[in-house]
């Protein structure tokens, strides 16, 4: 047992630390510290100059231009991310399709689509999700049918993150719709571009377009962009889904966030005292930074089991649900803090003007985030989906 | 013991939800919540004409209502509908403190008061301030007399109403340190004088409000309401009534949220079956139905207890905010966790409900500070 | 709306007040404060006592030798007996056995046990609950075969409470092992003293004996021992079941806990001050003084419309759930506040020498309560059962 | 970063588990809950031989193990059986006492080490007081200097293992005022001498204690251990092993709650169905076993700092323990209920292992004490 790193650890972090300290624009994690929506040219800003670092790809091969790292490596890189408040990567592309491109795409896919991935020049969105099939993925109803060297596809898919930024699509589509469920799926490669498809953005309740609609009408894909077989998407949407788990945990975004809420704490008064002395409030935040010190042993516990080679199993779920829970009580916190400041919209305060009347720093999103997060424990697999895993896995065929 | 409505009550309650569920739409509220004034006048003035601003007023200052259970009854079916109408600001916080605490109102306040039940008149308190967090009597904007003038120096954050208000009313602090009860005076504002500078913004619950600045703002000592330095009371009173409103408010919204959920368990088909078949969730919506028995209860003692000695009535509406804050809490993020992703869309009408319940608990103390509250209240 | 009692129901309350200041013992209602296991004479005394003052049965009606009180009455009796630590009358004749011969025995059964049941002459204990059937009653197997005029019964009961005081047992029994479950089963009336009967005591985690199991071995019961007709137990067994839900709220005890937990709380000493002023302590108390003033307020709700005439339905589930809930956690809280002293056992060190080095009061019982009022949870319909209830009930025919 | 248990202690575990697995039974618990010792010679003597005293304790008194890891890998063993021996007291408590901080500990306290170690010594620490709490310096028993001699006054409260006991180490108090870290010595005290006065209960979920009486004991200086009034790093040093020993026996005892669980669940049929089928049942089990993999990183945080420095040590030892505390907690409720009364009797397994759960909270701390004290030690 040993809870330290080793001294090679040690000076990778060092050289993370320069790199984000050096390369990573001010305004940018200035932005993410206060919680303001990073706009496209945010988001390719960091993604260039990470790849041009070769540190876009954490988790791909060598061979494919990845870093080589191991879980270890990745997660201190992660971990010092979120510290310095760098912009999550969009990972639609770089960690849900390449890595089924990688294992199931063609030689020509992976040839024409993994640089572009790296260079940025395909923004990726993902078609999984459809109207009236939440956590049941397997029920959709999106139609692809084969015509000469082409499908024909119709029909809707819906909460499609920064879907209104992308230029390619990858969907799930029912080729085949006598087949039972998860069969008679297949995976498309399909150009936004393409005529008949057509974009509706979802505002939600904290007012952001961060999700949106995605509607197919007789829209022509050519045949090649097919990954692997007819028929046989499902496998591969699972596969994918395997690694939409990566820093399920969100360990670094939780230490960032609960160091956000103690400085904010550390400024709002109550009673002439700063609110961090206040016994009820001191007791939330302590409670809420034992379970972060826990889960955050937790986590490594399983990277390092990774780094190792073992794969790992409910263990993924168990970190969905409490990583989830962590961060939502972060988000509750950081809204209680703020008093009645919470109350009024980040969008105006933060972009109005800067005179003597704003808002104290640190207030302007707290209530937005504490809403908008409430997606954390319903996305990439509901919490009751994870727990119905680690229950079955646990009672075995014995329930 | 007797826990029925009062055939009056009964009857302002069903013509409320009437009203309500046929003009309150998710698209009107979209529309107000973008809106400059942040609410419609168009709704204001038919509740107005409703009589619904009058219920919330004794008879004495020419309503017809005004008891704790007058305020419950209205504001439960406010919350219901997730109504943003800055109802609570204007006739309950504003109307309670020109109704005043002993006497008869004098002729300027009954003038206003009169207005307001007509629904003519937009009033804000302008209280809070940037330290203040949620203590009743932390003011620690200075009333100095000058001569027959006053003159008003400090800043009043989150003002509800602020802009839309023909007339403020100011506490500010003529003596004393920040927390004291003695010193505090009210003071009637019109915001367009010299020395006022209001920043608005949207609040994320619907309606809008200010940060205020006061610089040096000359009044005449005319403008103070009641006794300078003695309106403690005053202002405990009108908030006391305000968090029975909140409360009641809160509640109503408990019981949208668990309705619409309950609708969408009993419509919603996933894996094949109604969700509202798999029994951790239905385990999930009988702890909720629970939680809203208990927070009507609550609201219920809270009410019941407005007109009883200050210490009482303010131990039992700790007790109620505490208990509707996190209830509140537990009902607003179950609706959305058994809805999955689409409680969370504008165009939905939980999404709405969910941030009144959820932002209830920014007015006048969240569940904690009414916890200390009641703890304090318990020990004396 | 009106939350104040009628001048009637104050003057009754008086009236009630006075009774218990004058007749309750001192000895019981101290054994009742510091939570000593009540003996069979303790329970027979009290018995006696209330029977002498005709309010031994206030749920019975006049005729039979009841009160004739309301719903509000009976709360207010209740009420004021949990706050002078009055000992709880034992309900299996009184309020469970005495209703269904009422409503569904013979003349010569109500005119046979029901005297017998006021005097005390007839001790009963309930025969419900077997091994290997907990929450799911009608799985019952204990078999009784009609043998002339009597009925032979062979089977085993369990978790009979105070079964080692009774002289009688009423027990569901099935006398038609064909039909479907809830039919086939009979309500018969068996006499302890019958050959064949063997009680054996369940020692508790908490190391008290107040339940048994109770073993049948070719036991010879009258035929007119049974009650109503033969199959159709399972309808006297509900009409039962909704009596045992009298005073379900338990408010009366949770209050008088609540008194208890503070007394204790401020005599212990933390840091040089009396624990009630430990903020976290204070927290935690506050938090279920809030909860139970607002379900004191749901059980008069519910007992008003009782009072006139409305039957309550799943209210009695909600209260169950909500009511145990608060009782447990003031049982956690009382431990809580026990420090070190919840250690040791209540028996040795309350029936011990009264010595200087005894432990400090109000602390002798709080571990044994605590993990004794797991079965509140449990019994009676466990909470998961009536959450049940409650979900189809509220969700109707529509899940 | 390593999680891997050495060789050393893979076999330590291993074989600790096998010789509990067999000779552990509930009908040898029952047994042992009413004896007239509160515990098994027979086990006591059988774990010794096994070498887990000295695994407790470091190479240079004697023993072969001692650190963090060391306690926690025989304690989370310990746990899972519900031992109910003296191990804590007798080994981790006075065993760190004698072995002391600095330098080696003396001839007379190696001696008793030895004798400990073979397992031939039955000691008990004399430290809480009815005043105390769970405050670690709060000593009000004074120790009074007069010429050779030293009088011992004051009581002692819930001393565990006091009658078994061959020697008590007392604390008391030479200068300064309950609470202070400065005044503090440690006495050794044959229980039998003058002045001492034992009352004895069986403890609820095993073992004894005693209230430990001390009318003017007399004793040698030379009964003092260690720098007079220097004591408190002494007894900080070993309440922080214990309390780590404490939360891994909790974890281990939680591991089994929830195997027991799902064994039942797995085997015990209900209205037709396995238990375990039912889904309310299910994401119950799920959030059962995300506590206890919570719980043991919490024991791995707080058993790799123990050799931390203090202020380290202490933040995360009252992390592990809130942790430990609170999620033991649900663990023993959930895993009652989840069975429901089978789970309560004294014939089941689960009854020994939930009180051991339980009233760990009341040694050293609960969760809200730890909670507190974790917050003191991060604002410091």
């Amino acid at each position: 047992m040993d809870l330290n790193y080793s001294t090679e650890e040690l000076a990778f972090r060092e050289q993370v630390r320069e790199f984000l300290k050096t390369q990573l624009p001010k305004d940018l994690s200035e932005s993410v510290r206060i919680g303001r929506t990073l706009s496209k040219d945010d988001h390719d800003r960091w993604h260039r100059i990470l790849h041009g670092r070769g540190w876009l790809a954490p988790t791909w091969p060598d061979t494919y231009g990845g870093c080589g790292w191991n879980a270890v490596q990745r997660h201190i890189f992660e971990e010092e991310c979120c510290r310095a408040h760098a912009p999550r990567v969009v990972p639609f592309g770089l960690t849900m399709l390449a890595p089924v491109l990688q294992k199931f795409g063609s030689d020509v896919q992976r040839n024409h689509f993994l640089p572009k991935i790296l260079s940025g020049e395909h923004w990726w969105c993902q078609g999984y999700s459809e109207p009236g099939a939440g956590s049941d993925l397997a029920s959709l109803r999106t139609r692809a049918v084969r015509d000469g060297d082409h499908y024909v596809v119709n029909g809707q898919k819906t909460w499609t993150t920064l879907g209104q930024y992308a230029n390619w699509i990858f969907c799930l589509v029912r080729t085949d719709p006598n087949a039972k469920q998860q069969e008679g799926i297949s995976f498309l490669l399909i150009d936004m571009d393409t005529p008949g498809i057509e974009v509706r953005p979802i505002i939600l309740l904290d007012g952001t377009h961060e999700v949106n609609e995605v509607w197919f009408t007789d829209v022509h894909v050519p045949a090649e962009n097919l990954v692997g077989e007819e028929n046989k998407g499902w496998t591969y949407a699972k596969y994918l889904l395997t690694h939409e788990r990566t820093n399920i945990a969100g360990v670094g975004f939780s230490q960032a966030g609960l160091e956000a809420v103690k400085r904010l704490a550390r400024q709002q008064m109550h009673r002439g005292r700063p609110l961090i002395e206040n016994p009820h409030f001191a007791a939330r935040l302590a409670q809420v930074e034992i379970d972060l010190m826990a889960m955050a042993t937790t986590n490594l516990r399983i990277i390092a089991a990774a780094a190792e080679g073992h794969a790992p199993g409910i263990e993924s779920s168990m970190l969905k649900v409490k990583g989830t829970e962590i961060r939502q009580e972060i988000n509750d916190l950081a809204r209680r803090a703020a008093g009645a400041y919470a109350l009024p919209f980040a969008s105006e305060a933060v972009i109005g003007d800067n005179s003597a009347l704003a808002p104290p720093e640190g207030t302007e999103a707290v209530a937005a985030q504490y809403f908008n997060n409430r997606k954390l424990s319903i996305f990439g697999g509901s919490n009751e989906i994870q727990k119905n895993i680690i229950a079955k896995a646990a009672l075995g065929g014995r329930a | 013991m007797n826990f029925q409505l009062t055939e009056e009550r009964q009857m302002l309650q069903d013509s409320l939800r009437r009203f309500l569920s046929d003009r309150y739409s998710v698209a009107l509220h979209n529309d107000t919540l973008s809106s400059p004034l942040g609410y419609s006048a168009t709704i204001w003035q038919q509740l107005a004409e409703l009589g619904m601003i009058g219920a919330l007023l004794a008879p004495e200052v020419g309503g017809y209502g005004g008891a704790g259970f007058d305020i419950s009854t209205v504001f439960e079916e406010l919350g219901r509908a997730g109504v943003v109408e800055p109802v609570l600001d204007c006739a309950v916080l504003c109307g309670s403190l020109l109704a005043g605490l002993d006497g008869a109102p004098t002729a300027r306040e009954q003038k206003l008061l009169d207005q307001l039940i007509a629904g003519e008149q937009q009033l804000a308190f302008a209280h809070g301030e940037p330290s203040s967090r949620y203590e009743r009597c932390w003011v620690e904007t200075r009333a100095v007399a000058e001569g027959d003038e006053v003159v008003l120096t400090g800043r009043k954050s989150v003002v509800i109403n602020a802009e839309a208000a023909d007339q403020l009313i100011v506490s500010a602090r003529e003596t004393g340190a920040a927390g004291d009860r003695d010193g505090l005076s009210l003071f009637l504002i019109d915001p367009a004088i010299a020395g006022v500078r209001l920043r608005g913004s949207a609040l994320m619950a619907g309606g809008r409000a200010a940060e205020v600045d006061l610089d040096g703002v000359r009044l005449s000592q005319s403008t103070r309401l009641g006794t300078a330095g003695q309106a403690a009371n005053r202002i405990e009173t009108a908030l006391a009534r305000a968090e029975v409103a909140l409360a009641a408010e809160t509640l109503g919204a408990m019981e949208t949220a668990t309705r619409l959920t309950m609708d969408y368990l009993t419509t919603r088909q996933q894996f094949g079956r109604l969700i509202g078949s798999f029994q951790a969730l239905q385990h999930r919506v009988a702890e909720m139905l629970i939680e809203v028995e208990q927070a009507r209860s609550a609201v219920i003692n809270a009410a019941g207890h407005l007109e009883d000695l200050p210490h009482m009535r303010d131990r039992h509406i700790a007790a109620a905010r505490n208990l509707v804050g996190r209830t509140g809490r537990r009902i607003a993020e179950e609706s959305i966790q058994l809805h999955g992703g689409i409680a969370m869309t504008a165009e939905y009408e939980l999404a709405h409900i969910v941030k009144r319940i959820i932002l209830a608990e920014h007015r006048f103390g969240d569940a904690d500070t009414q916890l200390e509250r009641f703890i304090d209240l318990s020990a004396a």
